[in-house]
């Protein structure tokens, strides 16, 4: 938190706030959380056309598919955790994502992974590339969720650090949504899943700072133990207690854990809380209730049931074998009080974590442009020298790693122009990723309109008709004035570019402060796309006979 | 020189472990009365070298112990020319 | 219309499809949570996935559970009972079939597609196929090379190829011996394979070539 | 009374272990003159029992080694009640 801030909180609150409430505020009022730095540039982006059924604000995105089916989209980075614990990072990364499908109401159906690394020719990068694929696969493999796609890139201005970014999709039909906030009094909040530990105290904050050269060496708070078995099964119970339309609310423990999740729960449509936080299950002896209240331990979720309907639901809990607790309540009065055991130990008007002022950072443009000097070399070698870079050799030895066939939809699998999965009898839903930071960095503009550009080229590629996007957008300090005027640039490109195809964002998310000893990364917007496709007309870019005829298109 | 290395590392302590959690869970269904259970890594590792301490602590810095998350210690064995 | 139980194991992640398929191969299934009973199938299906989250060694835990002895005594009534991937695993670690599914000869997970000879078309569930039959399935796996150090007490019935049906080194994705895809027991009532049945029964999905596996099993318990 | 058991389970002489040589050869390319390396699965058991001896030797056999590929050796120490 910056000094300014901790006035206004003091102003606001009429007082100074005490230990437990400032860790609460400092978690809901970092970068991270609260989108204090890119919220007033997000605004540009269009959220909204006839197939949105929920844009931006939610955990994550609903498309509408047809008539019976929507599609649940998001996308999330996980880069400061992977750069110092490649395996748990980017594996958890996966649970988060996979979480936010679900606690919309869909069964997640496909991941997609654009993962950037430095140049493979060093250890560390050897080390970050086999570890974070490591973990995506025994992630997702585990949960039965298939890796159908992704990216994977090498770049010198990640030497030391990589880029993890997952886009999940789930598939439900339109009335199962659920929303992440309550709208009564008297409802019982339930937290269910892992038990809570130390792990992922200040993760968040974490993610909103640069990392220092020894950042191995730090503080181990900020990365966890995947465990994909205890995921696996919130994964079935979630869904089984959907099914039985008593879940008036529902939201996953991401970062910010308990704070963040019960906080926006309640408050979001005005109503407040009381957590009792000693009845959580701690994983660690003597936690504290500062500890318990921002954990960030994951495998957890929480759920707002009337009184009478929790034990059909918590039936479904124990059958599972997750172990949950009544945690706390939703009140009237807007408010967020804290308890540990009889003593009151937070007592925060709600809006207060929710309501973080927006910072607007200096921005400065540059320009790098220039003619690029073409190599004297021949075709031959030109073409051997692209042919073998590692950036555009085939992807073979990650996507192997990953069981893109479990749940038995995928028509199109990895290797192609974009994954498609079978959603009916007729039609497809196709999938895809892509970012080229490099264009980003010589024109932030264009290069996040030729994100958006490449997304939707390969969607028709397969045949596919364009249906809704979803942006990641990985940039270092925005305290830096190049970096935050790239950013605004690069929003404009989405915007110009979505606007251009009738296109709307319906989910996203922001990852700031990315940089390594000081060397900040390149702009990096990452796009994924959806695209209906009739199952008969898929198209693949493999030649299919002897003497077709070869054409170029659009030059 | 040949040396014999054993090297055990573990996960540092109060991190979550859902594979000694589900393994010890196991065998307390089959009846046995299981305080905890762990499964630290393990290897056993032959190796020449001139300086065996200073590169079995490399090993385990560079590739067998990640030290955010876990702790290592290790006996080395002679095993003569 | 015969009925069959796929097992849901904590971690199991195949079990939705693995229905779909017996479905479409014309017999009945239902998911059974490990916890419930067998009563009333006619047959059992160990769907693929990762129970218990492969902790330990594949199979291994699900393998000990309670419901395991009524799998072990409905297969002794001679009714169908087939594993597939993480079901194979727990049919070797119940002792269900005879021998040991090690991790890959690369020890990662690999998922691709692969072309199988059928080398037996006597089991309850190869019936459908015809004697060296090539097929195509995915496989899915980290732990599926098969070894044992008595062959003598299992039949071989799939075995990795290349597309012509010879079983070459280059074929076999995992190192299993003999390029071992699938054994059964000697009455052929169960059934273990690696590969994936259910991930080929759609044209849409790229084969449906595992169907017959099915038809093959539904048929039999009909009689 | 409690006791913590030490319990290494390796794989029976002449069957390959591809995990154990795919580290030892990351850890050759790393520059070490690695011999052999071995990743036995070891457990550490902390429990409560009468006849302690007994137990774990049922443990490794009922589950956590496979006869068909496992030998397993273990120690047993007391930590008192
Ligand atoms: N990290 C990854 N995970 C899964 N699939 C990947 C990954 N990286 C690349 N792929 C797959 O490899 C194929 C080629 O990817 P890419 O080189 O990005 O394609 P293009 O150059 O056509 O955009 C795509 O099907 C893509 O989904």
């Amino acid at each position: 938190m910056f000094p300014h801030e901790e006035k206004l909180i003091r102003e606001r609150l009429g007082r100074e706030p005490n230990e437990v409430e400032k860790a609460m505020l400092e978690v809901m009022w970092s970068e991270h959380a609260s989108y204090k730095s890119s919220r007033k540039w997000l605004k540009l982006l269009p959220t909204k056309n006839e197939h949105v059924i929920l844009g931006p604000g939610e955990d994550a995105g609903v498309v509408k598919f047809d008539e019976n089916t929507a599609i649940v989209v998001g996308i999330e980075s996980h880069n400061h955790p992977s750069a110092v614990e490649p395996y748990g990072g980017a594996a958890t990364g996966v649970g988060g994502i996979v979480r936010d499908i679900l606690c919309m109401g869909a069964r997640p159906i496909a991941l997609l992974d654009p993962i950037r690394f430095g140049p493979l020719e060093k250890e560390r990068n050897r080390y970050l590339f086999e570890y974070v694929v490591k973990g995506i696969a025994d992630y997702g493999n585990r949960i039965g969720v298939p890796t159908v796609g992704g990216e994977t890139e090498f770049d010198e201005s990640l030497d030391n650090y990589t880029l993890v970014n997952v886009a999940c999709i789930g598939l439900m039909s339109p009335e199962e949504l659920v929303h992440s906030y309550v709208e009564e009094s008297g409802l019982l909040l339930v937290l269910v899943g892992n038990k809570t530990g130390r792990d992922g105290i200040h993760g968040v904050t974490f993610a909103s700072e640069e990392l220092s050269e020894n950042a191995e060496e730090e503080d181990r708070s900020a990365v966890q133990i995947p465990d994909p078995f205890t995921e696996k099964l919130l994964i079935e119970a979630t869904l089984e207690a959907l099914k039985t339309g008593k879940v008036k609310a529902l939201k996953d423990l991401g970062g910010g854990g308990l704070t963040c999740a019960s906080s926006e729960m309640a408050g979001k449509k005005g109503f407040g809380a009381i957590i009792y936080a000693d009845r959580v299950p701690q994983r660690e002896p003597n936690m504290n209730a500062m500890e318990v209240m921002i954990s960030e331990s994951q495998e957890r979720m929480l759920f707002a049931v009337r009184k009478e309907d929790l034990n059909e639901i918590t039936k479904i809990f124990e059958k599972y074998e997750l172990e949950w607790v009544v945690v706390g309540e939703t009140i009237e009065e807007p408010r967020y009080i804290v308890y540990w055991g009889d003593e009151k130990i937070a007592d925060l008007p709600i809006g207060l974590l929710a309501d973080v002022p927006i910072i607007e950072w200096e921005a400065n443009p540059y320009s790098i442009e220039k003619d690029v000097e073409t190599p004297e070399i021949s075709v031959e070698e030109a073409l051997i020298r692209v042919l073998s870079s590692p950036n555009v050799i085939d992807k073979e030895w990650v996507y192997r790693q990953y069981d893109h066939e479990v749940q038995g939809r995928t028509v199109l699998k990895p290797g192609l122009d974009a994954a498609v999965l079978k959603i009916n009898d007729e039609y497809g839903l196709a999938f895809v990723s892509d970012g080229n930071p490099s264009y980003s960095y010589l024109n932030p503009y264009h290069g996040a309109m030729s994100a958006v550009v490449e997304a939707v080229r390969n969607l028709v590629s397969v045949g596919a008709r364009p249906l809704a996007l979803v942006d990641n957008l990985n940039f270092a300090s925005p305290e830096r004035p190049e970096v935050y005027w790239s950013f605004i640039e690069t929003i404009k490109g989405l915007r110009d570019a979505a606007k251009a195809f009738s296109l709307a964002y319906v989910s996203g998310n922001v990852s700031f402060y990315n940089e390594v000893g000081n060397k900040p990364i390149k702009p990096t917007p990452v796009v994924a796309a959806l695209g209906r496709v009739k199952l008969e007309n898929i198209t693949t870019m493999n030649f299919k006979s002897e003497g077709e005829m070869i054409g170029i298109v659009g030059i | 020189m040949k040396w014999k290395a054993r090297i055990i590392v573990r996960l540092k302590e109060g991190l979550n472990d859902p594979e000694g959690r589900v393994i010890g869970k196991a065998l307390k269904n089959l009846g046995y009365k299981i305080d905890e259970l762990k499964v630290p890594k393990y290897f056993e590792v032959v190796f020449e070298s001139d300086e065996p301490e200073k590169e079995v602590e490399e090993m385990c810095k560079r590739l067998l112990a990640n030290p955010v998350i876990h702790t290592y210690e290790y006996e080395i064995e002679s095993l003569g020319e | 219309m015969p009925k069959f139980a796929v097992i849901v194991f904590p971690g199991t992640n195949c079990d939705f499809e693995t229905v779909s398929a017996i479905k479409k191969a014309g017999g009945k299934a239902e998911r059974v949570w490990y916890k419930q009973g067998l009563k009333d199938f006619d047959g059992v299906v160990l769907p693929g996935g990762f129970s218990y989250a492969d902790y330990l060694r594949a199979g291994a835990i699900s393998a000990r559970a309670e419901i395991m002895e009524e799998v072990k005594a409905l297969a002794g009534e001679g009714k169908p009972v087939l594993g597939i991937c993480n079901g194979f695993q727990v049919l070797t670690e119940s002792g269900l079939l005879s021998g040991a599914l090690r991790p890959n000869k690369i020890p990662r997970f690999l998922c691709r597609w692969v072309y199988l000879k059928v080398s037996d078309t006597q089991t309850t569930f190869t019936k459908f196929y015809e004697e060296g039959e090539v097929i195509r399935m995915p496989i899915a796996h980290a732990e599926g090379n098969y070894y044992a150090d008595d062959l003598g007490k299992v039949k071989i019935a799939f075995q990795y190829s290349d597309e012509k049906g010879n079983i070459i080194e280059e074929a076999n994705p995992n190192g299993s011996l003999l390029h071992i895809a699938g054994i059964s027991n000697e009455k052929g009532n169960v059934l273990g394979m690696m590969p994936h049945p259910e991930r080929a029964s759609d044209k849409w999905l790229g084969s449906e070539d595992g169907l017959k596996v099915f038809k093959s099993m539904v048929e039999y318990a009909k009689r």
